[in-house]
């Protein structure tokens, strides 16, 4: 399997989300600078965390003016999964590729720790290998984590069982304790917490590995053959 | 403004102009000496950067040198942007620490990140990818209004940059006195990874190369206030400008990425940070250390205002500047590199061989001075040095007896204690797991990260205990380098070099000085001991408020390395039935011990004794023990002595307690800070194998799984106290302590 | 030359944390006065004279300063300084 | 009820990385004509009427939203809406 990290001026866990598929996972991975990407021949995209453009004026939002979002709509569309990470949830968010915007956390204060998400949803191609209900320990590091949609978007989401994460202990005052979401279709995630950080026992945690094995193992399903 | 023009250099000399930047009438002279006339405004003012103690260490020269900086593992030592220290598989790390005092208290947000952000070019201009920042951090008690903004805002400084620049922020250490009340310290520490091969030299080499300017543009910050001072300035337009450096982290992590990947091409010459002084020391120190000249033009300077004088552009201080040297002709390699990141490489000089920085602006020669005096002619000063009368007086003082009565209540206390309590206020805010390597974070006694791709790991502290050195700077300076290494050691790791950081009151103060030059000693004398070379550090002197000093404050960063991944050993107890031993001997020393700042609200007396040689000693076994695999978690014991380091080592949240008796006087047994000391725990069925490898180790007792602290003495029980209770004390101190009201 | 400036507020409704935060500060202050506080954005454009300023401004602040899903903005175009 | 307004924004001569930032993301997006931007604050205080609204609002500027080393504020009473 063949993943995608697209680098953005100012990503800086584009190395760790690399190296969670690359080595963690152990399929194959590039680095794509965001000017010259290109996305097609790849079988997941992911959008590693960071200060894309410092953060300046809304998280994401800079960044998901630039070409290569163009790009990623049309693999949305396309069915390719994407998935966002932290400062990529706040660029899918921002594009319009997930639904809702990420707000200053309800302290204000950037805050890093590891959380405990529950699986709310193991039946998208992210979460395949974890249990529904399963807690997780992933770190979090943000200050705009704390996830707003109005009313009815929310009950859209959980109609659509959209929402795929939620924190145990809301740390950041999201609605619905909201962690991670998809869109519609299932295929582009976004969620604060840092699954590439929590790969390796000696990282404190190897939880988020099943992530990125539910990826492959569904990628697998699909496209490989006698898989 | 002060337009350069209209001061002559007869002005200078006459009204002495060059006061107001610092330099003395002695200095003038000697400059009008190495000119061979009288120095006009832009010259003198470039002497004066760089004659000052910033650039030059004109009074702490003679000291540094003392300092022991050789060594086996030492690639690189004092001298560069930041030292550099071999860690095997053809890797070193390369580590500094520097201060932003003065900034930090002007403007306590940018004061901090700024530092920050200077002490990470530091380290990638060496080549070097920037892999863990620490901090250190001095305030007044958190009792005022203002002190508490100071603390919350350089916090929330340090994270602002530290964490948009992708450096993970892994440890560091806060401490609360009056003495730091108008005066607060802020060093920011940063640890870098490099192929040996790739180490870069600020060095502007090769008649004929070209000078490249890279990163922000150059606009009025942080040209010293002083000169600025002009009746031309009306009080309005005054309060409309500011000079206060901002930094721009976005713009610093487009550099790091842009500069490491033009350390590979060959058209790199050099490579140096416009750091303190900005373009004047990089580009003079580049060329002198060359044995070159240099010519620089000005006009091509990249400028973010409009009619900037060459003055201004010389001192200008603005964050996120970089000067290159390349090879002639090969300068669009170097363009190339940097537009792919959106940065623009600007030619704005070339390499001579006349020795001279010459400066061009508007078609004229507005500089033009022989380079190796700014970096190598300031003058060194001997200054006077004189033992404070409170020094002998605490040395005559009858040893401090505290009275305690309550035991279990005084360690409830001493746990609330900022300078005790959890620092999780701080560390939250900062990223300290992004590069994802770190092993532990803030909250062990030193951060470990994993060297990616192979089996050893990196830990690393920054430490000083200022009161120990208030009332002894020499034992307290001993104190100080031994303490970072009992962190690392805790950790598993051997340690291997430091770099200090050197922030004390105005030196011409002949008693201030006397406590530099004793620190020093002890520093040294505890580095030599425990073969730990000194490869970079930073002076901050000055630091006064209302005439009164800071408590002399050495601080000591240091790294050391696991040999193994598999000796990373935590400070908390991590099994229900492990044995606890604390190793050391415990006398009744309580000078400088929170306890006696609990009980008195001052220091006095004898600082702890401490013995280089038991240190080293101790500190060896251990490591042979956990490197052995007989150590379960090692932790070592501090401020507020057994009690509190005991229970720190149960915070962790799972539920463990200890049972564990103590012997001897009880206020020392638990609250003596005798140095040399650590709490450690042991699988029950390698205690024999341990007790065999350390000396000294005392059995105390047991963890438990019952969730309580319960400590006997002889036949009595002094203290039994639900942990979880215990630790809520110590996490919602500081954050109580910002939400009360003044 | 012209002087944009934009506001760009948060929609009513949406909660606003820094402006709660900085109401209660105020509040711990002393100056209990104070009732409701919302922070926004506040930008000056300095651009180029074009025909079609307002619409082009328009463009601006929907595809970048303001997120239609949280916030709202407001626009004024005044003579600037030319330099 | 008064409705105060106030914007906060740099002091000349002061780095504004957000600013400059928008602009590069503005000209890269076509806009060529937009020459600066500054980024600052806007607030709006919801206040009960007050004698000394003006020398209040001053100290609270002061205090808490401006960063007099680095930022100027301006500010504005309106009538407000009562409630
Ligand atoms: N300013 C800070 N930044 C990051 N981490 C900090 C800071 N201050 C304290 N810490 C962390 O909190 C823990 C306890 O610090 P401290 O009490 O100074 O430890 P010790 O007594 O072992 O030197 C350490 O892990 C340290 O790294
Ligand atoms: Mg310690």
């Amino acid at each position: 399997m063949k993943f995608a990290v697209v680098v953005f001026p100012g990503s800086n866990c584009d190395r760790d989300m690399y190296y969670a598929a690359k080595e963690a996972l152990g399929e194959e991975a590039d680095m794509l600078w965001y000017k010259d990407a290109n996305l097609d021949g790849y079988d997941a995209i992911l959008i590693p965390g960071g200060f894309s453009y410092g953060d300046y004026l809304r998280c994401g939002a800079i960044a998901s003016t630039s070409k290569v979002v163009e790009q990623l709509r049309e693999k949305a569309e396309a069915g390719v999964p994407i998935l966002g990470v932290c400062n990529g949830f706040q660029i899918l968010v921002e594009s319009g590729l997930l639904p809702g915007a990420l707000m200053r956390n309800k302290n204000l204060k950037f805050m890093c720790h590891f959380e405990d998400l529950v699986v709310e949803n193991n039946e998208t191609i992210f979460t395949s290998n974890y249990e529904k209900g399963e807690v997780i320990s992933i770190p979090i590091a943000h200050m705009e984590g704390n996830y707003y949609c109005d009313e009815e978007t929310l009950a859209s989401l959980r109609d659509n069982n959209q929402i795929v994460f939620t924190y145990k202990n809301n740390p950041n005052g999201s609605a619905a304790d909201i962690a991670g979401v998809t869109n519609e279709r299932g295929n582009v995630l976004g969620m604060m917490p840092h699954p590439e950080r929590a790969v390796e026992a000696i990282l404190n945690s190897a939880d988020g590995l099943k992530l990125f094995q539910s990826m492959l193992k569904n990628w697998r399903e699909t496209y490989v053959a006698g898989a | 403004m002060l337009q350069a023009p209209e001061i002559t250099p007869e002005m200078v000399e006459q009204d002495k102009v060059y006061r107001e930047m610092g330099l003395t009438d002695k200095e003038y002279d000697m400059i009008k000496d190495i000119m061979g006339r009288r120095p006009n405004f832009t010259e003198i003012g470039i002497f004066s950067v760089m004659w000052s103690e910033h650039c030059s260490y004109k009074t702490s020269k003679p000291l540094l040198k003392k300092f022991p900086t050789e060594g086996k593992q030492v690639v690189q030592g004092p001298g560069e942007g930041a030292g550099v220290v071999d860690i095997g598989d053809g890797q070193g790390v390369v580590f500094k620490v520097e201060s932003h005092n003065h900034p930090s208290a002007v403007e306590p947000y940018q004061g901090a990140a700024t530092g920050v952000g200077g002490i990470i070019r530091d380290v990638f201009s060496m080549g070097a990818r920037p892999i863990a920042s620490l901090n250190s951090l001095r305030f007044g008690n958190l009792t005022t209004d203002r002190v508490k903004y100071l603390f919350e805002e350089v916090v929330h400084g340090i994270a602002g940059y530290g964490n948009c620049v992708g450096v993970p922020t892994v440890g560091g250490e806060v401490q609360f006195d009056d003495s730091y009340e108008g005066n607060p310290l802020v060093n920011a520490m940063c640890v870098g990874l490099i192929d040996t091969k790739d180490i870069q030299k600020g060095i502007a080499s090769g008649l004929g190369n070209t000078i490249m300017y890279v990163g922000s543009k150059t606009g009025r910050d942080g040209i010293h206030g002083a000169t600025f001072a002009s009746e031309d300035l009306s009080e309005e337009t005054e309060s409309k400008r500011s000079n206060v450096q901002v930094g721009d982290p976005f713009m610093e992590k487009l550099l790091i990425e842009a500069c490491l990947e033009v350390i590979h091409s060959p058209a790199l010459v050099g490579i140096q940070d416009m750091g303190a002084a900005g373009l004047t020391s990089s580009a003079s120190e580049m060329a002198s250390k060359a044995g070159m000249g240099m010519e620089m033009n000005l006009d091509d300077i990249p400028q973010r205002e409009a009619n900037m004088t060459a003055y201004e552009m010389m001192l200008s201080e603005s964050q996120e500047r970089m000067l290159l040297c390349v090879k002639k002709g090969e300068e669009q390699e170097i363009i190339d590199i940097f537009r792919k990141y959106n940065l623009e490489a600007v030619a704005v000089g070339t390499v001579t061989d006349d020795k001279r920085f010459r400066l061009l602006h508007k078609g004229e020669v507005v500089a033009d001075i022989p380079v190796d005096s700014l970096a190598e002619d300031a003058p060194i000063f001997h200054k006077e040095s004189k033992v404070p009368a409170f020094y002998e007086e605490y040395q005559n003082m009858p040893a401090y007896a505290p009275n305690v009565t309550g035991h279990a209540d005084m360690l409830k206390k001493l746990l609330q204690q900022p300078t005790i309590a959890s620092k999780e206020y701080v560390y939250d805010q900062y990223d300290s797991m992004v590069q994802a390597n770190t092993v532990f974070s803030p909250g062990s006694d030193a951060a470990v990260l994993r060297v990616r791709g192979y089996d050893k790991a990196l830990a690393m502290t920054i430490d000083c205990n200022s009161r120990y050195i208030h009332l002894d700077p020499e034992v307290g300076g001993q104190i100080a380098v031994a303490e970072a290494a009992r962190n690392i050691v805790a950790s598993g790791a051997k340690p291997l070099a430091i770099t200090d950081g050197l922030n004390f009151g105005n030196p011409d103060k002949p008693e201030n000085f006397w406590q530099m030059e004793k620190s020093v000693d002890g520093m040294s004398a505890a580095c030599l001991k425990l073969d730990t070379p000194v490869i970079s550090g930073n002076v901050s002197l000055y630091n006064e408020s209302n005439g009164q000093a800071i408590f002399p404050t050495p601080i000591v960063g240091m790294v050391g390395l696991h040999e193994s991944v598999s000796h990373i050993t935590p400070s908390h107890f991590q099994n229900e039935g492990d044995a606890i031993y604390v190793i050391g001997e415990t006398a009744a020393e309580f000078g400088g011990s929170e306890l006696q700042n609990v009980l008195e609200g001052r220091y006095f007396g004898k600082a702890p004794a401490i013995d280089l040689e038991v240190e080293a000693k101790r500190q060896s076994e251990l490591l042979e023990a956990i490197r052995s695999g007989l150590v379960v978690s090692a932790h070592d014991i501090s401020e507020g002595g057994l009690a509190v380091a005991v229970a720190e080592s149960l915070f962790t949240g799972k539920g463990f307690g200890a049972n564990i008796a103590v012997e001897g006087e009880l206020t020392a047994a638990l609250f003596s800070e005798s140095q040399s000391r650590f709490v450690v725990s042991v699988k029950e069925a390698d205690r024999q194998a341990f007790e065999q490898a350390v000396e000294n180790a005392h059995y105390l007792g047991t963890v438990s799984n019952q969730g309580k602290l319960v400590v006997s003495n002889g036949t009595e029980e002094v203290i039994n106290e639900e942990i979880e209770a215990l630790q809520q004390l110590w996490r919602g101190a500081i954050p109580c302590l910002l939400k009360s009201k003044a | 030359m012209k002087l944009v400036k934009v506001h760009v507020t948060l929609k009513e409704g949406v909660l606003d944390p820094q402006g709660k935060a900085v109401q209660g500060s105020l509040n711990r202050l002393g100056y209990e006065f104070v009732q409701e506080v919302r922070v926004g954005k506040y930008l000056e454009l300095t651009v180029e004279d074009d025909a079609n300023i307002e619409q082009k401004i328009e463009e601006i602040c929907n595809k970048l300063l303001a997120n239609p899903v949280i916030e709202n903005y407001e626009y004024t175009v005044e003579e600037g300084v030319t330099q």
